[in-house]
C-alpha cells in the first residue's frame, strides 16, 4: 500500500514547540498551560514535576467530559444487570446510551439492561417543585416492569441544586422493595475538574452498596479481581480468556462486563490486579485495609506487558504449577504474535505517534507501539492526577485543592469478621525481597524518552498546532479530535472507544492492533489529499491529446 | 435479542422514561449555531455537556465540531457563571478568533438564573467582544422541550440579529429547520431554480459535510454569513419550514420587523414540496422553470412504477415533528401506511396533525408526543408492521423484530449518506423512495420461496 | 439453492457459454441511438430482436423504447431485407415522424448480407427520406463482439454524421460510453462547471429517465442534436470515455475530420474522475473551479472515514470492460480486493489492464474476458468473497451463496434508482461508497453476536 | 384512496374511433390495418369476420415478438428438467431468461435449469464455417456438467441461413449419449408471422420426441393433462390445487410448472383439457387421433369460469361422487371470492378497461373484469388466428398463406398399440346430446358486446389513439406497451407476465386479481400529473402570507 509522503521537520527542538503552543494564548492561560507542558528529561532518581488534575480554562476547548461521565458512562456502564435510572433533565441520559463500546455477555436470556436508557427526563415542573416524588415513582415503575436485583439513581447537574435527596428516596425505595438494592450517585457534572471525580464517587458507592454483598466463597484456586478494566471493544473477553487459561480465577472485574453479584463477591478474591491506576486505585486500597487483600499494578495492553503481567500474578502466588501453567501459555500465545508483529514492523517501523487519553492508555499503549518499532514523540492524560505521571511517590503531598476536596473520600478500617490478611508480613517481605513490587505505579513519565512532551489536558488547538509542528504518523485520542486530526491528513486512532476495532489487550489483541495501526498509518488515502490540477496548476502550452 | 426485557403488555408509565425519542436543547443550539459562518457555539454549563453534544454531532457528520463551555466547576455553580463566561469570551476571540460566539444556557446555568444577555452587556462593556465580532445568545433549559426546541431557540437569536434599515432588500428569508447539510444545499438550489433571492439561515451546507484536503479550517466557508443574517428585517417576507423548528424566528421577524411570514410544512415528499415551491413562487412573483417540473415528474413516475410494492405497507415512525409531519404525510400519499408514530418532542398539536393526516387509512393509528421508543416497540410487538423508520437506535429494534429499516431522522450514528444527499425536494423523495424500496425488495429477495424468486421487479 | 446444478469443480469449456456476462450487438446500437434527439431506432432483422431489446431496456429504465423493425419473414431472409427497410422507412417517417432513423443490422440481415448504407441510398434516390430527415446506419451482427461493441459502432455512425466546416467551433467532444443517463447529465453538469463548451454524444439524459406528467412523448426533450453531431467535426478536440464504447468515434473524428482526441477511463471513483477532469482543464485551459475540489474532498473523506469497513474486504466483479476497469481501480485505491472479475465482452487488452491495476494486491487476481457468469460463480466458490458487484443476474449468485450484493452495470431488472442517481464523478464515488458500505454494514449488523453489536459504525 | 378523475368522451361513435386510427396511416397500410380492426356487432348465426394471423407491418411499431421466443421462451421454457441450449449468437439466449416468470417447483433438490442460460454463443467462424461442430461439443459439455435427462436445442436466425443440421447433431448425439434424449427445434426467428408459429414448432416436437416416451400408469381415477397453461405467477400451482382438492389427476400441463416425464405419460390421461386455445389445440387434436384422448376447451381466469370448467370435467367423467366434490369444493372457496369481490365492486364498478395479449387472455380476462362490475371496451390479440376470433367453425376455409405453409403440419394416425378411446361413440353422443361440447370454442368476439371494437395485431401508434380517445380506466397489454400508456396516467396491468403479482387463475387468483386491479385503478398516484403551478398558473396579486 502507498504510505501518505509527510513532510517530517528536519530536528524540532521541544522548547520551541512549546513556545510555539503556548504563543498565542492570553498571559493568564499561557502561564498555566506551562506547567501542564513538560519537555521530558531524566533527572537522577527524581521525576519532573507536572501540574495536572486542575481545572480546565473556560473558553479553551478541551477534550474533557464531566463527572457524571466519569460514574453513570465509564464505572457503571459496563455493568449488565443493575438498571441505571437518571434523575435530571433527558439528555445526560440519552448521551450516555451505548455509546461507549463496552461490551457484555448476557448469554442467551440472562439480564442485560445496557441496550436501554432510563431517565427521569425532569421537567421544569420538578425543577421549581423538586423532582423526589418522580424519582421515587421512576424507581417504582422501573422495578415493576423489570424486577432487577439492583436499581441505581445518577444526579445531574440541577438535582443537587435543587436539593433532591437522592439517597433518602433511594433508601427508602430500598426498603419498600425489600428485594432490590436500590443506592444513588451525587455525581453531578460540576463537580471536580473531570470525569475522574465520577470514577471516584462510582467506585466509591459501589465499594459501599455492594463489595461484601454476598460471602459465598467461588470455586477457584487463584482467584483475583481485575481492577480498572472496561472491556471496551472485547478487552476484558481476551483477558478472562488468557487467565481461564492459566488457571486463574477472574471473580471480579470493576467494571467491563461485571455483574452486581461480582461486585458483591470481590472481598472474596485473594489479589488485586490494578490496569487503570487512575480511575480505581483507591478502591485497592480501600479492599486492602478492609479485607486484607495486596494489589499489584498489571498491564494487559501489548503481549509482552501481558506476559509480565501474567508472571507477576504466578509469582504473587508463588505457586509451581501456576508459574509453569503461565509460562506454557505465553509461549503457546507468543509466535503468532510475533509473526504478524514481523510482518507488520516492515511497514510501521519509525513511524512516530502522539497519544493524549485517559489516564492509563496514553501510557499502556506504549509498549504497544514500541512492538511495532513506532516511537511515542508527545504524550499526556485527559483528566490524571499528578500520580499517573510522575509514580505513586508524589500521593503524600498532593495537595487538594477547592474542586477535590468535596470529592468524598471513604475512611474504611479492617471487617471486624471478613478481615484476613492475604500474605503474612513475612511473606509480603519475602517478596518485596525478591524485587517483588505491591501497590506500585511509577507512571508514565519515567518510560518516556527525553526531549519528548508530556501535555497534561490537551486542547483542541494545541493538538492542531503539535500535528503541524511534529507531523506524527498517528495521533490518538478521541472521538472530538478525531476528524480535525484526520483533517490535516494524519490519521486519528480512537483510545477510548476503540473506533471501531478490539479487542486490543492480551495476545490477541496485541495482534488486532498491529493489524490496525498497519492499515491506518499506510491506507492510500491519506495520498488523495490533492487533486492533479493542484499538485500541477500550470497547464501544458498546448492541448495533451494521445 | 437486544431489548429481551421490553414486554409486548403496555403499562402505563408516568415517571420513568425509557429509550428515549428527543435528546435536550442544548445539542440543537449548538447544530443550528454551526450554520453560522465563523461561529463558534458556546455551552455555558458544565464542560461534559458540551464534550456529549460535540461527540454526538462528530459521530453523526463524522466531521470535526468545535464548540467551547464554560466549564463550570462547583463552585461557579453557586456564585454564578459569569465569571467563567467571560473568562471565556476573552480566551475565544483571542485563540480561536471567530465571527461570532453563539451562547445557549444549559439546566445548569438555568438552574441558577445565569442571564446571558446582561452577561453579554457586562463583556461589551468591559470591552471583551472585539470590535466587529458578535455574540449572541439562547435560553435552552434542557428541561423544557427538546433538542428541537434548542434549535428553534437559537434560531429565534439569529433572527433578533436583524437590524431593519427601512429599505427592503428584495431578500425571501428562508428558515430551513433542523435538517441536513445536503438539503439546505438542495433548497437554495431549488430556490435559486425558481429565481427567489434569499436568506437560507441557519445554513449548514459546506460546514458539517466538507472535504478532506490536508488542511483543516475550525471555520469553513459555509453557513450564513453575520450581514445576511442582520438584513433578515429588510426582506420581503420568510417561509419557515416546520411550525417545530423555524416558526418562531419567523413569527418574530413578523413581529418586530414587519417582515411578513408563512409558516410551511419541511418539504419531505411530493406534497409538500409541492407546496414550498407554489410558496416561492407566489411570493416571489417568478416562474416555476420546467426543470423542476421535471424532476417532479420523476418522482411521481417513481411512484406509479413501484406503487405494488409500497401499497397497503404498514409502517413505523419515530423522530422529530416537522419531519414526522412531512414523512407521514409522504408515505399517505403513496398509498403506504403509518400506523404507529412517536416523538419524544412534547405538543399536542403533533398529535393532531398526524391525525388529520392518517384519517383516511383503513387502519387505527397509534400516535404519541413526548412518547418514547419503548413504547414504539411495543406497539410494534402488538401490531407488527412492514417498514421501521426512525434513527439509528431503531436498529436495536430493527434488528430484534427483524423489520426492514430506513435510518432518516437524528442521530444517524452507524451508516453514511445522510451529509452528502438531500431528502427534502423532489430528488430528495427520489431518494427515499430508493431507500424504502430498496430494504423492502431486499427483504422479499431474501424470504421469497425459491419458486417465486423474481428477476424483475 | 436457484443455481444448485453448479459445481465448485471448475472444467473447461470451450463452446458452452452459461449465464452469458454479455449480450448481443444490437441492443448497444439501440440504446446508443436513444441518445440521438428526436431519433427512432430501427433494428434490420426478425421482428423479435427488436422486442427483445425493448423488453429489456424498458425493465432498465421503466420507461417506454420506442423503436421499429423491417420485421423479416422467410421471404426476406431469403430474397434481402430492401423491400422490408424500404416499406419501414416510409411508415416510420408518415407515422411517428421522427428527425432521424438510426438503424443497426442483425444476425440475420448481416448474414444475408443487406447493405443498410446502399438501401439508404435507394431510399433517398427514390425520396423516400423527407427532406430535413436523417437516415443512419450501423453494422452489428450479434455474432461479433457484445453489446458493448454495437454501443460503439452506433456512436462511430454518430461521428459519421460530422460535417467539418473548416471552422472550429470551440467545443470539446465528450463521448460518455455506455453509462446512465444520470451519468450523462453529471458529465455535463461536471463539464460546465470546468468552464468547457462541449458537445456531449451519444446523451439519454431527459430521454430515459422522464416525468410522469400525463403526457406521452414519443422523442422527449433530451438527446444530442442532429446540429450538434454536424458539428462535431469543427471540435477542438474529443475525450472519448473507454477504449471499448467510445474510442473508435474518436478515433474516426481524428482520422477523417483532423480532430485530435484523447482516451479516457471512463470516470467512475476518485483517479478516473481525477484524470477526466484534469483532461478537461487541460484541453480547454480553463480553470477548476473549487466546487469541484469540494466535491473531491468530500470523496476523499468518506474513503477515510469508512476506511476500516472497506479495507481487505475482497471482490467480485462481472460487467463491461470500461465500467469494470475503472470500478477495480477504485476498489484498488479504497483498500479493497477485487479477486474475481469477468467480462462476458471478448478483448485480452482487458485482462491486461486489470492485471496491471491489480498487480500490488496481496492476492491472486482471476480475470478473464470472453467469460461468463457460471464461471464467476465457480470462482467464488473456490474462493469465496465479502462483496459482489454486478448487473441483477447476479441476485442468484448472492442469494445461494449469501454475498453482500451490490447491483451495478447492465441490466439493472430489479432496483430503481440507477436512472437517477449518478455513479459517475465524485458524488457518483460518495453514491458507490454509500452502496458499498450499506451492503457490508447492513451484513455486519445482521451476523455480529449480540455483545459485539454496535451502535455507532 | 382517490381516484384520478379523468375526462371521458361523453360519447364515441366507434366508426369515429377505427377512422381516427387508420387517418394518418399511408393507404396501403390503412387498407391492410382496417380489415383488423372490427366494430363489433351482433349477426345472426355468424360471427363478423376478422383479419389475424398476417404478417406484421414493417416499420410500424409492434407488440409482436418472434417464432423463436414462442418456441423457446413460451413453450418450452417452463420445463424445468430439460436443458434448453440455443444455437447462435448470444442474444436470443440471454433475452429469454428468466424473463417470463413462469413459476416452477423443482423441491429442495429436483433438477432445475430454468435459472440457467445456455448458448453456443456462435461467432463470426462460426457463421462463415458452420456451427454444427460446436453444437456438437456444447451438447457433450452440458450432458458431461449436468447429465440431464434430455437436453433441447433451438435455432436461432442465422443457423437455417447457413445450413447447419441441427436435427442431424442431436440425433448424432442422442445415439451418443444413450441416455439423454436430445432434439432440435427449427424455430428461426424469421418464420411465421409471431410467435404463434414457434409455439406449433415446439408443441410438434414435444409431441414427435417426448410424449408416448413413458407408459407406465400412473395412479388417479380422473386423468386429465392441461394444455395451454404456463403457470406465470404460479397460475397452474393455484389450478393443480384445486384439481387436486377435487380428486383430479394432472398428468402433464402443457408446459407450465412441467417436468420431461409429464409430456411422455401425457398419453396416458383420459381427456385434455385446454386452456389456450391458440397455442395448443392441435396438439389437442392429435392426441386424440393418435390416443383416443378427446379434449375440451377450459378456462380457470375467473372465478365463474373455474366453476364452470370443474364441472364439465365432472361431467365429462360422469361420476357422481366426483360431482358432488366439485360441488363441495366451489362452494367452499366461493364465499372468499365473493367477499373480497363485494368489497372491491364499490371502487371498480363502471370502470372499463382495453386488453390487448396474447391469444386467450384477453378473452378469459373479460370474465374476471366481468366479476368486477368492469366492462371490457376494446379487445385483440396479439398473434391469434382468425379462429380464436371467430370460433373454430372458421378453421376448414383459414386459407394457408407463403408464411404459414412453412409451418409444419404433423399428420398423425391412431397407434396401433396405444391408440383407446377413452368414451364411445355413443357415451359422446349422448353427452353431445345433453348440450356437452367436444373440441369447441366460439372466440372473442360472441362474448364482446356490440360497437366494441376488437382489433388484431394492436400498434403503439393505435394503443395511444385509442387510450387518448377513448380514456379507459385501466389498459392491459405486455411490458413494451406499458410505460408510454402509463405516461399517459392511464394504469397500465401487464397480462402476459402479470408485472409482478399472480397467481390470478381460479379461486384464489380472483382474489388476487380482484385486489391488484383495485389497487391500479384507485391508486392516489393517477391523481398527481400536474403540479400545483400548473393547475392554477396566475399568481395571486398579493403575497399570501399567513
Amino acid at each position: 500500500m502507498a504510505t501518505a509522503t509527510k513532510k517530517k521537520l528536519v530536528q524540532w527542538d521541544p522548547t520551541d514547540v512549546k513556545e510555539e503552543l503556548l504563543k498565542k494564548y492570553p498571559p493568564k492561560v499561557a502561564r498555566k498551560r506551562a506547567k501542564q507542558i513538560l519537555i521530558n528529561e531524566a533527572l537522577e532518581n527524581e521525576t519532573p514535576e507536572i501540574q495536572a488534575n486542575v481545572r480546565t480554562i473556560p473558553g479553551i476547548i478541551t477534550m474533557r467530559g464531566c463527572t457524571y461521565a466519569g460514574c453513570k458512562g465509564v464505572i457503571m456502564g459496563p455493568t449488565r444487570d443493575i438498571v441505571n435510572l437518571v434523575h435530571g433533565p433527558i439528555g445526560c441520559s440519552f448521551y450516555a446510551w451505548l455509546t461507549r463500546r463496552n461490551q457484555t455477555n448476557a448469554g442467551p436470556d440472562g439480564e442485560n439492561y445496557m441496550t436501554y436508557c432510563f431517565s427521569t427526563d425532569m421537567q421544569d415542573s420538578d425543577i421549581i417543585f423538586g423532582g423526589e416524588k418522580k424519582l421515587e415513582k421512576a424507581i417504582q415503575e422501573a422495578y415493576d416492569l423489570f424486577h432487577p436485583k439492583s436499581i441505581a439513581v445518577f444526579a445531574t447537574c440541577p438535582v443537587g441544586l435543587i436539593g433532591d435527596d437522592i439517597h433518602t428516596v433511594t433508601r427508602n425505595m430500598k426498603e419498600k422493595l425489600g428485594d432490590c438494592n436500590v443506592y444513588a450517585f451525587s455525581c453531578e457534572g460540576y463537580k471536580g475538574v473531570s470525569q475522574s471525580a465520577g470514577h471516584h464517587i462510582a467506585n466509591n458507592q459501589v465499594f459501599r452498596h455492594i463489595v461484601g454483598e454476598n460471602d459465598e466463597v467461588k470455586p477457584g484456586k487463584f482467584k483475583i479481581n481485575l481492577l480498572g478494566e472496561y472491556n471496551i471493544g472485547g478487552d476484558g473477553f481476551e483477558i478472562d480468556r488468557i487467565l481461564k487459561k492459566c488457571g486463574i480465577t477472574n471473580i471480579a472485574t470493576f467494571s467491563g462486563n461485571s455483574t452486581y453479584d461480582q461486585f458483591a463477591s470481590a472481598h472474596t478474591a485473594d489479589l488485586n490486579a490494578v490496569m487503570c491506576h487512575r480511575s480505581i486505585n483507591y478502591v485497592a486500597d480501600m479492599l486492602e485495609t478492609k479485607y486484607g487483600i495486596p494489589w499489584i499494578k498489571v498491564n494487559f495492553i501489548g503481549a509482552n506487558s501481558t506476559a509480565k503481567s501474567l508472571r507477576k500474578i504466578a509469582e504473587y502466588f508463588g505457586d509451581k504449577k501456576l508459574i509453569a501453567t503461565v509460562e506454557k501459555v505465553i509461549a503457546e500465545e507468543m509466535p503468532e504474535v510475533e509473526e504478524v508483529s514481523k510482518d507488520v514492523r516492515a511497514r510501521t517501523t519509525g513511524k512516530t505517534v502522539m497519544m493524549f487519553v485517559g489516564a492509563s492508555r496514553a501510557h499502556h499503549y506504549q509498549g504497544l507501539f514500541n512492538e511495532m518499532g513506532m516511537q511515542t514523540i508527545s504524550a499526556g492524560y485527559e483528566f490524571a492526577h499528578r500520580d499517573d505521571y510522575e509514580g505513586r511517590q508524589v500521593i503524600p503531598n498532593l495537595k487538594v485543592d477547592a474542586d477535590s476536596r468535596n470529592i468524598e473520600e471513604i475512611e474504611v478500617e479492617a471487617d471486624e469478621t471478613r478481615y484476613k490478611p492475604r500474605k503474612s508480613a513475612k511473606q509480603i517481605a519475602a517478596l518485596e525481597e525478591a524485587g517483588f513490587k505491591f501497590k506500585d505505579y511509577e507512571g508514565i513519565i519515567p518510560d518516556m524518552d527525553n526531549d519528548t512532551l508530556v501535555i497534561d489536558d490537551l486542547n483542541q488547538y494545541e493538538a492542531e498546532k503539535l500535528v503541524e509542528l511534529m507531523k506524527p504518523d498517528l495521533f490518538c485520542a478521541g472521538i472530538k479530535e478525531k476528524f480535525s486530526i484526520q483533517k490535516l491528513g494524519v490519521p486519528m486512532k480512537q483510545l477510548h472507544s476503540y473506533d471501531s476495532g478490539g479487542p486490543y489487550a492480551g495476545f490477541k489483541g496485541a495482534i488486532n492492533f498491529y493489524k490496525e495501526i498497519d492499515r491506518l498509518v499506510n491506507s492510500r488515502v491519506w495520498s488523495y489529499m490533492k487533486a492533479p490540477w493542484q499538485k500541477n496548476p500550470q497547464l501544458s502550452a498546448s492541448y495533451n491529446w494521445e | 435479542m437486544l431489548l429481551r426485557h421490553t414486554p409486548e403488555k403496555i403499562t402505563e408509565r408516568s415517571a420513568l422514561t425509557i429509550n428515549p425519542a428527543k435528546t435536550c436543547q442544548p445539542i440543537g443550539a449548538m447544530y443550528a449555531a454551526l450554520g453560522i459562518h465563523g461561529c463558534l457555539p458556546h455551552s455555558h454549563g458544565s464542560q461534559g455537556c458540551c464534550a456529549y453534544h460535540r461527540s454526538t454531532l462528530t459521530r453523526h457528520y463524522k466531521e470535526p465540531i468545535s464548540a467551547a463551555t464554560s466549564s463550570f466547576t462547583e463552585g461557579a455553580s453557586v456564585f454564578g457563571g459569569q465569571a467563567n463566561m467571560m473568562q471565556a469570551i476573552n480566551n475565544i476571540f483571542t485563540v480561536y478568533n471567530p465571527d461570532i460566539i453563539a451562547a445557549h444556557t444549559t439546566c445548569l446555568s438555568e438552574t441558577i438564573g445565569d442571564d446571558l444577555k446582561q452577561i453579554k452587556k457586562k463583556a461589551e462593556k468591559e470591552g471583551k467582544i472585539p470590535e466587529g465580532k458578535e455574540f449572541i445568545s439562547a435560553s435552552t433549559p434542557s428541561y423544557v422541550g427538546s433538542h428541537v426546541t434548542g434549535f428553534s431557540n437559537m434560531v429565534k437569536s439569529m433572527a433578533e440579529m436583524a437590524e431593519p434599515t427601512g429599505h427592503k432588500n428584495g431578500m425571501v428569508n428562508i428558515i430551513p429547520g433542523w435538517v441536513e447539510p445536503s438539503d439546505m444545499e438542495e433548497l437554495k438550489r431549488i430556490t435559486n431554480l425558481v429565481g427567489v433571492k434569499h436568506i437560507l439561515f441557519p445554513d449548514t451546507s459546506g460546514v458539517l459535510n466538507g472535504p478532506l484536503s490536508g488542511e483543516y479550517k475550525m471555520f469553513p466557508e459555509g453557513g450564513t454569513t453575520i450581514k445576511e443574517l442582520k438584513s433578515t428585517g429588510d426582506s420581503i417576507g420568510t417561509l419557515a419550514l416546520g411550525e417545530w423548528c423555524s416558526a418562531d424566528a419567523a413569527r418574530y421577524l413578523d413581529t418586530k420587523c414587519k417582515v411578513p411570514c408563512s409558516i410551511l410544512d419541511m418539504p419531505f415528499g411530493l406534497m409538500a414540496t409541492d407546496r414550498f415551491i407554489d410558496a416561492l413562487r407566489t411570493v416571489a412573483g417568478t416562474v416555476v422553470p420546467e426543470e423542476l417540473a421535471f424532476e417532479r415528474g420523476q418522482l411521481v413516475d417513481m411512484i406509479s412504477d413501484m406503487h405494488q410494492y409500497l401499497y397497503n405497507k404498514k409502517v413505523a415512525l419515530v423522530g422529530d415533528p416537522d419531519q414526522l409531519i412531512a414523512m407521514t404525510e409522504f408515505l399517505v400519499s403513496i398509498d403506504m401506511l403509518p400506523i404507529h408514530i412517536v416523538t419524544g418532542t412534547p405538543g399536542k398539536k403533533f398529535e393532531k396533525r398526524i391525525k388529520e393526516i392518517t384519517k383516511d387509512l383503513p387502519y387505527e393509528v397509534n400516535v404519541k408526543a413526548k412518547g418514547d421508543m419503548f413504547l414504539l416497540h411495543q406497539w410494534i410487538k402488538n401490531e407488527p408492521v412492514d417498514l421501521l423508520i426512525g434513527n439509528t437506535y431503531c436498529k436495536y429494534i430493527a434488528r430484534d423484530e427483524d423489520l426492514p429499516y430506513v435510518r432518516w431522522g437524528f442521530p444517524i450514528l452507524d451508516r453514511q449518506g445522510h451529509q452528502y444527499f438531500p431528502t427534502v425536494g423532489y430528488k430528495g423523495g427520489l431518494r427515499l423512495l430508493e431507500k424504502i424500496l430498496g430494504v423492502l425488495l431486499d427483504r422479499k429477495d431474501r424470504d421469497d420461496p425459491e419458486e417465486q424468486f423474481e428477476l424483475v421487479l
